[in-house]
């Protein structure tokens, strides 16, 4: 609750620092002090230190697990301030809003990671994605940005009607929003709890994109600033993850025999599509949106197992993916063209940037000793005691991830330079990138690290 | 004295280190010194091998262990010798009759450089090493180890001039030949290890008296191994249909033939059989092929060799032919006969190649007989030594070659008489083409080149010594097995050899036995007469009838192996890497590739940019799903 | 503590290998000091210290997951280690003074490579092993990449795509199998323990074969093998062939066999087929290639077929000869990867069809050749001979209705080996030489030095085998009874 | 009033929104029918509430506050609603600026 | 047939029908319009389910101020006619069958639910009077109601970004 609060007047701090401070930095290091103040907030918060006693009146609850995933988001944000907070001053003049966004943005996400009733799912939901619609759009002059934006908006408010839909159709067979109330015990699952439940998960598995509802995802990724691309493919959508994990956990654990089913399918289409269409893509910035897709179909496999091991794994998921994909976006914000062979013959010209964005393409592949491994092996393992059909098939899956992750490394390593005019890829730049890079591997090496903080 | 038996392990290490010498040091040796090296073990090795047969002789044998090669378990496969009447007997032979070529070949080399003079005689010397390794060997990988060896030498030594890519191609035709037989070989061996857990002649022998015919050990077993180790036999003493690598492996330079292709190496078959002797008693129908497969050759390589112009491959054909008849006496039992013409063979074989490498040294490198004749007068020494050879190999009482076909004779007359006849026709073949070949090349005037004939000398010491020698022994070799029915208290080869194989004791009278010896002998004559009266005054130019082509292209049998076997075997090779490799398997997994990069180039098709198709599928999948959950998963 | 340092000692010259900064001398003497310590290290651990408390390691990692960092230096490992730690010495030898481009970045790559291989033989924790198997690839696959030939990055994508697909099967299966552990644990020993019915070894069987068969590569997985042996820069292919494809043999003995023995028996008909297929396919294929890399790499797929049959032959006589034979094949194929590098470096070509006559001007290299050629077709005397001696025995005793039929098949390759090899030699070394290779090759000391000793180890081997045959005899034993069918069927 | 008959017309005008959706091409009339889903989700939401309302009323409980958040549900909804409409004409209006038109068919720059 | 069901029939009628009006009106003007008649009659709904509260604050924000800001868009963009060619017949035909198909199915999966008796109290009933309901939002309610304005901040801070001329 601290880091909510926070997060919302932080915002508001932002939003009117725009007028008083004109040099984008100090207003990037302003957003960064904040994103730490609520980290040391959130961490405070696990330690059982409140900043006020505010009662939520059982609509919220920060639970150990949810603490753990807002510290990751937090984390997760503040590296990615870190990493891209000056590429973003290239888009508009409209920083301090950007950033204010970004913090509001941040409380949407601390309540869907945290919510007890779906009132503030709906809204919490809603708090993150009209944000996103705007970031998406804030490069007013790119006509991509735009048409972005607004498949963005329309797939999103419609999908926001599902979501209403689903929801009323449980108020309407429980009576209740709480999730308490609707995991009520002692009536039956009827048709109209089932109907609800489908298009809740539908609702969600938009907000997630996964297959057959991921459409909006690569044209949205792609059109929107590479910057907020970054943000929207990683911190958002392990958010929304968290959401679903948890509506599906508290509110349906009694229906999982309707549902587990059509999350398995949910998955392995989305695993399917993800990889297979990332095959051929000719820009690196689309290829990680499909990728993007591909990584929530294995994040998917937490939902479909649910069960202590994938709760777990999706935080290490949720940690290893965003640090990777951060890191790749950061790299690719700074560059001019988005195409592989842009890439080309990187090693020799920047060998600790390729080496760190090689690290966290091994990474997004699951290569033992990364994070990546480590988290694919908690999601595998957790879905194989269910359905081993559905393991091989992410196996494979990411068997065929290797041949899209890999060309940016080919790209890298083993081409000659294609182009000369240099990046920008000072030393505090590469610094951080590399400082990201061992936390990845960090991850991989000692994943208890992280899960260990589940069970303080 | 068993001590001499411990020391047996210098009979082959002494050439061995002569090979090593040789072969290390081949940039350092001079001709002398190499020829000196390479001599001399092979002398060490006679000499001892010399004391070890008195041993023997004087009924002592026995088992020398040294380590284990390969012990796995309770299986174990010791480094051991075996010495005894037959490995003795062989011993003699290698030693002896290879010394006398190691000699011979220093003469005749002599016109290589230092260097690869020095690897022919390491390559000679290792040969001498692998065949010894194999009559001593106590077991059947030991026996093995020398087989591959000689096969190896005998590679080596036929591309001993690899420039040349005919010769070359010789050599490797002769180790793949041989290679087949090896198979056959090996499966045996591994049968009879899976069979029996054991390797050593000894144990496994006793195995067999123990447990034959019984579910252990099953007369299939029998049959099944005697065949395989037969058709290894074929191999290496290229036997049908495997003899074809012989004739081609005179590739080699002349006293490699001599020694490997003619006396030693390719009796190994022989050897084989007659050390597995206890098997083959056991197994009638293996015999019984054997027989006929031996007669087969016998009449084969004699048919061809009667009409070949190259004097050594005369020389080869009948060579396989003498193989046959050693097979035939195999196959009808006579295991101690068919030793003892491997004996009397290596004598006058032995002779008549380094005679007719003495021939060919004089001619300047000329092989083909019609470009000969009437050398007699120039090369003495050379043509009386061959005469004896010749008269040897006919089988004309006394010499050696009599006896020894005279005992394999009646082992096959009593065996079959059809057999017989036909054997008898092999004889009379081999008098005839080999008085064909002498009189070709001896008699009648000089068909060569002037350059030739002006060059025309007798062979030095060095090369007509071994030639005397050998002579000698071509005449009275045959003696150690004069029959009983010639002279009291005879057959001394097979009493000595009776501790190993049982003498076989004929119910035939002697009268049976002059008779077939008058025959024999008789049509033997004929023969010689009838190659004196046609080849005396030989004129080149005598137009050739289709028959006769036949033989000279040797029943095509290379020909035929070329389209039926190599050829098929090639084209499929280069089938299966052009299509099944590249386009079946390498297609499938690159398939599989491709079709996930054209499912990617039509997937990403439904990704239209059209917001109006996705809310349409996501509407269509909400629909379907729902479909599927309330009307068909109930 | 040895089993430790075995790995780390490679791993840190790996890393240190990278700071020596393109400098070839530094680069050269770290790669040389690193390797040549480890073999010290090795000869020491299998001779002196032979305690066996230094074998063992075992630290606390990932201890929530039912893993640990235990390593086990057990007989198996003790031949893999030191074949590995001296085909790496070797190869050091040899490439001593040879150019490279970015020698710091290559050597370093085969350094971790070697800490990747090296993890795979000693661990004895399923998860650990599962690491170092892709570990291990990791370095190869940058080594092709950059330093191959010209179709070197799609040959080696392939190679890497076909590779991890194998292992992520075998990850299910891994994690399957830990999954029915009582205390959800990845050591060996737990997992030894699962009882599994017969149809659950079956499946679980096939999850984890393809790992290990496309890393051997036994046909019908072998299509990447010769691109990627063909486009590697020879150390690497050397590598390669002489080591990483132990993995594989060891995978099957290690992690294969003794957990599914009954599949193991069940199935072992079809993978024996299929092995002993592979030999007589690849040797024909072998015998109409043009390339030397390639002919070498087939000739080393039919070489791995008749291990992979023996493996699965199952009996005492089989296992030997393999465990003899991952020495023995190393060290061969070694000696032709050298020797091919030899030729092409100094005549600047691998086409069989352009050379011819090296043996008139370059016989050392010939008498080297010739003589490993030997051991690689398995002449007695030779190394090569005493395992396939015993892979076969035990093939032909194997408790299978089709032993003999794939005794003498497999026995074809013995015909075909002969065929290709010395149809190679001939037109290599024999025959006139030509305009390219008129000129002669000669041998550096240190180019000598290392055909030397390979010649010498595949002698005496080949003579005196049994030495090595001890090392591994306790262990193929332990092995023998864990597998044994009519054993197994004893005990239900 | 039965309840189905409030389901079902809210069902019905929420298909109709979704249809409109699907079969329109201007973003604006696109954005009208999405709104229209929303308020059929509201009409469904006050007749749960006041469904079970009268539940809780049957069962006797006279003071009750069953159903009050289904409607305060649907205060929330039209503030999302709001919000929503803000910013979504803000970017139709942006996208006009630089296209001079809302056809949803010329949005293909991105695709594939 | 009681008062309250004439009024629902006619209501629920006027729904749908202006509803159907929306999507099939060629001139976007007319949509609104028809959209605006349907906003009414879903306010008469609520009054008819005596939601007071909503049915007033349906009109304002509804049919008041958000048609407005619709109205005063299109309008503005004087994108009163879609482009010539209209939608495709098929696209137009689909949508109807998928819609259609979804209809249905939820419609056949929901009649028979435990609802099927259950009934919605119309004309009478406190919770939707604005006392209860004010009463309940500034008390249970009083967290999403905070959060929302997290929600109208970011709406407004959007809607400047966007709108903003650079």
């Amino acid at each position: 609750m601290n880091a909510l609060l926070v997060s919302a007047l932080w915002g508001v701090i932002m939003m009117f620092s725009g007028i008083a401070i004109k040099q984008t930095a100090v207003l990037r290091y302003l957003a960064i002090a904040g994103v730490m103040v609520l980290l040391g907030l959130n961490t405070a918060e696990m330690q059982g230190w409140q900043l006020i006693d505010i009662d939520t009146t059982g609509m919220l609850q920060f639970d150990a697990y949810a603490l753990l995933l807002n510290a990751v988001l937090l984390a997760s944000l503040l590296i990615y301030l870190l990493l891209s907070g000056s590429a973003m001053e290239r888009i508009g003049n409209n920083l301090s809003d950007y950033l204010a966004l970004l913090f509001f943005i941040g409380a949407g996400m601390m309540m869907v990671t945290a919510f007890e009733s779906l009132l503030i799912l709906f809204l919490g939901i809603e708090i993150i994605t009209i944000p996103l619609y705007i970031l998406t759009g804030s490069d007013k002059k790119n006509l991509k940005s735009n048409e972005a934006s607004l498949k963005y908006f329309l797939l999103g408010a419609f999908s926001s009607g599902i979501l209403l839909m689903g929801i009323t159709l449980v108020y309407g067979a429980r009576g209740s929003f709480a999730l308490s109330g609707v995991a009520d015990t002692i009536r039956m699952s009827s048709s109209l709890m089932i109907a609800g439940m489908l298009l809740l998960m539908i609702a969600m598995a938009f907000k997630v994109s996964a297959a057959p509802f991921h459409f909006w995802t690569p044209d949205v990724y792609d059109g929107a600033p590479t910057v907020f691309t970054s943000f929207m493919a990683t911190v958002v959508k392990v958010a929304v993850f968290a959401a679903f994990i948890r509506l599906f956990d508290r509110s349906f654990a009694l229906q999982f025999n309707a549902w587990q089913g059509w999350v398995a399918v949910l998955a392995a289409l989305t695993l399917f599509i993800g990889n297979i269409t990332a095959v051929f893509q000719q820009s690196v910035k689309r290829m990680l949106s499909y990728s993007s897709i591909a990584q929530a179909g294995f994040m998917l496999l937490a939902v479909f197992a649910m069960n202590t091991m994938a709760k777990e794994g999706l935080l290490l998921y949720a940690a290893s993916y965003s640090l990777a994909t951060i890191g790749i976006f950061a790299v690719l914000s700074r560059m001019k063209d988005y195409s592989f062979e842009a890439f080309n013959g990187m090693a020799s010209r920047y060998p600790w940037v390729a080496a760190a964005l090689a690290i966290f393409f091994l990474s997004l592949a699951g290569i033992p000793l990364t994070g990546g491994f480590m988290a694919k092996f908690y999601m595998i393992k957790a879905a194989l005691g269910q359905s081993l059909w559905l393991a091989l098939f992410a196996l494979l899956m990411a068997a065929v991830s290797i041949y899209y992750y890999f060309r940016v490394i080919q790209a890298m390593y083993f081409k000659p330079v294609a182009q000369s005019d240099p990046l920008a890829f000072d030393n505090g730049f590469t610094g951080m990138l590399l400082g990201v890079a061992v936390l990845v591997i960090v991850l991989g090496v000692f994943p208890e690290w992280l899960i260990g903080c589940l069970y303080f | 004295m068993q001590d001499i038996f411990q020391l047996a392990y210098w009979i082959p290490l002494l050439p061995l280190l002569g090979a090593l010498l040789n072969g290390l040091g081949r940039n350092h040796l001079n001709r002398t010194l190499s020829g000196l090296v390479g001599s001399a073990t092979v002398l060490g090795s006679f000499v001892l091998s010399l004391l070890i047969f008195f041993q023997v002789k004087a009924g002592q044998s026995g088992v020398v262990h040294y380590f284990d090669f390969i012990r796995v378990g309770s299986f174990s496969i010791p480094f051991a010798f075996q010495i005894d009447a037959l490995s003795s007997l062989f011993l003699l032979i290698i030693t002896g009759v290879g010394f006398l070529i190691h000699v011979y070949s220093t003469a005749y080399m002599h016109h290589e450089e230092p260097a690869h003079f020095a690897r022919y005689f390491a390559y000679l010397n290792l040969f001498v090493f692998s065949m010894l390794l194999l009559v001593l060997g106590s077991n059947y990988v030991i026996l093995f180890m020398g087989w591959e060896g000689v096969g190896l030498c005998s590679y080596l030594l036929i591309g001993y001039w690899f420039k040349n890519p005919a010769y070359t191609a010789a050599a490797n035709k002769a180790f793949i030949m041989n290679r087949i037989g090896d198979l056959a070989f090996l499966v045996a061996l591994f049968w009879i290890i899976t069979k029996s857990g054991v390797v050593g002649f000894q144990e496994f022998f006793a195995f067999v008296q123990q447990h034959q015919f019984t579910d252990r050990f099953t007369a299939t077993d029998i049959t099944v191994i005697t065949v395989l180790f037969f058709i290894g036999a074929t191999g290496k003493s290229a036997q049908l249909p495997l003899y074809t690598w012989l004739p081609d492996a005179m590739a080699g330079p002349t006293p490699v033939s001599a020694l490997i292709h003619a006396a030693t190496m390719v009796t190994a078959g022989i050897y084989l059989i007659a050390r597995s002797n206890m098997l083959y008693s056991l197994a009638p129908h293996t015999l019984h092929l054997i027989s006929w497969v031996g007669l087969m050759t016998a009449l084969l390589a004699a048919s061809i060799a009667v009409a070949q112009n190259d004097i050594k491959k005369v020389l080869a054909y009948s060579t396989v032919s003498q193989l046959g008849f050693m097979f035939l006496a195999l196959g009808t039992g006579a295991y101690a006969a068919a030793v003892f013409h491997v004996m009397t063979h290596a004598f006058f074989k032995a002779l008549l190649f380094l005679g007719s490498g003495s021939v060919i040294h004089a001619m300047g490198g000329e092989q083909d007989i019609r470009n000969m004749g009437g050398l007699s007068k120039k090369l003495r020494v050379t043509y009386i030594t061959f005469l004896i050879g010749c008269i040897a190999i006919a089988g004309v009482p006394p010499f050696s070659g009599f006896f020894s076909k005279d005992a394999i004779l009646l082992s096959v007359f009593l065996h079959s008489p059809i057999q017989y006849a036909l054997a008898l026709l092999a004889a009379l073949l081999t008098a005839f083409y080999m008085f064909r070949l002498l009189f070709l090349t001896f008699s009648g005037r000089f068909r060569g080149t002037q350059e030739q004939l002006h060059h025309l000398h007798e062979s030095p010491l060095a090369m007509t010594l071994p030639l005397v020698v050998l002579a000698v022994l071509s005449i009275v070799g045959g003696w150690v097995g004069i029959p009983a029915a010639l002279v009291p208290d005879a057959e001394a080869l097979h009493h000595f050899l009776s501790p190993v194989i049982p003498v076989l004791t004929h119910a035939v009278s002697h009268e049976t036995e002059y008779a077939l010896m008058a025959l024999s002998t008789g049509l033997v004559l004929v023969m010689i007469g009838a190659a004196w009266m046609r080849y005396r005054n030989y004129q080149p130019g005598t137009p050739a009838n289709a028959f006769i082509n036949l033989l000279e292209n040797k029943w095509y049998v290379d020909e035929l192996y070329q389209k039926i076997i190599v050829q098929p075997f090639y084209v499929l090779a280069g089938w299966l890497r052009a299509i099944v490799e590249a386009k079946g398997i390498d297609g499938l997994v690159n398939g599989v590739g491709r079709a996930v990069q054209y499912s990617a180039r039509q997937l990403r098709l439904v990704q239209s940019g059209q917001v109006g198709l996705y809310v349409l599928l996501m509407v269509l999948s909400m629909a379907i799903m729902l479909l599927i959950q309330f009307f068909i998963r109930k | 503590m040895i089993a430790l340092l075995i790995v780390l000692i490679p791993l840190l010259g790996g890393i240190f290998s990278f700071g020596t900064r393109a400098n070839k001398k530094a680069a050269d003497l770290v790669f040389m000091l690193f390797t040549a310590g480890l073999l010290t290290l090795t000869l020491l651990g299998l001779t002196i210290f032979n305690d066996p408390t230094l074998y063992r390691f075992s630290a606390p990692w990932l201890s929530s997951l039912g893993s640990s960092f235990s390593l086990l230096l057990d007989p198996l490992a003790k031949v893999l280690c030191l074949l590995t730690a001296l085909v790496y010495f070797l190869l050091a030898l040899y490439m001593n003074g040879k150019s490279v481009q970015k020698p710091a970045a290559f050597y370093g790559w085969l350094l971790l490579a070697q800490a990747g291989m090296m993890g795979v033989f000693l661990a004895t924790d399923g998860l650990l092993f599962y690491f170092c198997w892709e570990l291990a690839l990791i370095p190869m696959y940058f080594l092709s990449s950059i330093w191959g030939g010209a179709r070197r990055i799609a040959v080696t994508f392939k190679f890497f795509i076909y590779t991890f697909l194998g292992s992520v099967l075998m990850l299910a299966g891994l994690i399957y199998l830990q999954s029915q552990t009582p205390d959800q644990s990845f050591a060996l020993s737990a997992l030894l323990k699962v009882k599994l019915s017969t149809a659950q070894q079956s499946w679980l069987l096939w999850l984890f074969l393809p790992a290990f068969a496309i890393k051997l590569p036994l046909f019908p997985f072998h299509t990447w093998q010769p691109d990627t042996y063909e486009e590697a820069p020879t150390p690497v292919t050397a590598v390669l062939s002489a080591v990483m494809v132990k993995m594989g043999v060891l995978g099957l003995l290690r992690w294969l066999l003794p957990f599914f023995p009954l599949a193991a028996y069940q199935w072992g008909d079809v993978i024996m087929g299929l092995a002993v297929g592979g030999i007589v396919y690849a040797s024909l294929i072998a015998w109409r290639q043009d390339d030397l890399k390639r002919l070498v790499a087939y000739s080393s797929i039919a070489h791995i077929g008749l291990m992979g049959a023996a493996a699965f032959a199952a009996n005492l006589a089989s296992l030997q000869g393999l465990c003899f034979q991952l020495f023995a094949h190393g060290i061969n194929i070694l000696g032709m990867w050298l020797v091919v590098d030899v030729i092409e470096r100094n005549l600047g070509t691998r086409k069989i069809s352009e050379l011819g006559g090296l043996a008139s001007h370059s016989p050392a290299l010939t008498f080297f050749t010739i003589i490993i050629a030997l051991a690689n077709i398995a002449l007695p005397l030779t190394n090569g001979f005493v395992g396939e001696l015993l892979m076969f025995t035990g093939l032909l005793a194997t408790k299978s209705n089709f032993a003999w039929v794939l005794t003498v098949t497999a026995g074809l390759g013995i015909i075909l080996s002969a065929v290709y090899t010395l149809g190679m030699i001939r037109s290599v070394f024999f025959g006139e030489s030509n305009a390219v290779t008129s000129r002669p090759i000669n041998l550096s000391i240190q180019e000598q030095l290392v055909l030397i000793v390979i010649v010498v180890m595949i002698l005496v081997f080949g003579i005196y085998p049994q030495p090595m045959l001890d090392v591994t005899a306790g262990y193929t034993d332990q092995l023998f009874r864990q597998i044994d069918i009519s054993y197994l069927f004893r005990k239900f | 009033m039965p309840i189905n008959y409030y389901l079902f017309l809210s069902l019905a005008l929420f298909t109709i929104g979704m249809v409109g959706v699907l079969t329109r091409r201007n973003a604006i009339i696109i954005f009208m029918c999405i709104e229209l889903m929303l308020n059929a989700v509201n009409l469904l939401l006050v007749a749960f509430s006041k469904m079970h309302y009268q539940a809780a009323l049957e069962a006797g409980q006279l003071a009750t506050q069953a159903g009050v958040e289904g409607q305060l549900f649907v205060f929330f909804i039209m503030v999302v609603a709001a919000a929503e409409v803000s910013v979504g004409l803000a970017i139709i209006v942006m996208m006009y600026r630089n296209i001079h038109s809302v056809d949803i068919n010329f949005l293909n720059r991105l695709k594939h | 047939m009681s008062i309250v069901q004439i009024l629902f029939w006619v209501l629920a009628v006027m729904a749908l029908f202006s509803a159907l009006m929306v999507i099939t009106s060629k001139n976007p003007v007319y949509s609104v319009l028809w959209l605006i008649v349907t906003f009414f009659a879903i306010s008469g709904h609520y009054i008819l389910l005596n939601a007071q509260f909503l049915a007033v604050v349906n009109i304002i924000v509804y049919a008041g101020a958000i048609m407005v800001l619709f109205l005063f868009v299109i309008m503005l963009m004087n994108a009163r006619q879609e482009g010539a060619s209209g939608s495709k017949r098929w696209v137009t035909l689909a949508g109807t069958v998928s819609g259609g198909i979804f209809l249905l199915v939820l419609v056949a999966a929901l009649k028979d639910s435990e609802l099927k008796t259950r009934s919605a109290m119309v004309m009478d009933g406190q919770v939707g009077l604005i006392k209860v309901l004010g009463n309940e939002l500034f008390t249970r309610y009083v967290i999403p109601f905070e959060i929302s304005s997290i929600l109208f901040l970011s709406a407004m801070v959007g809607a400047v970004v966007i709108g903003k001329k650079d």
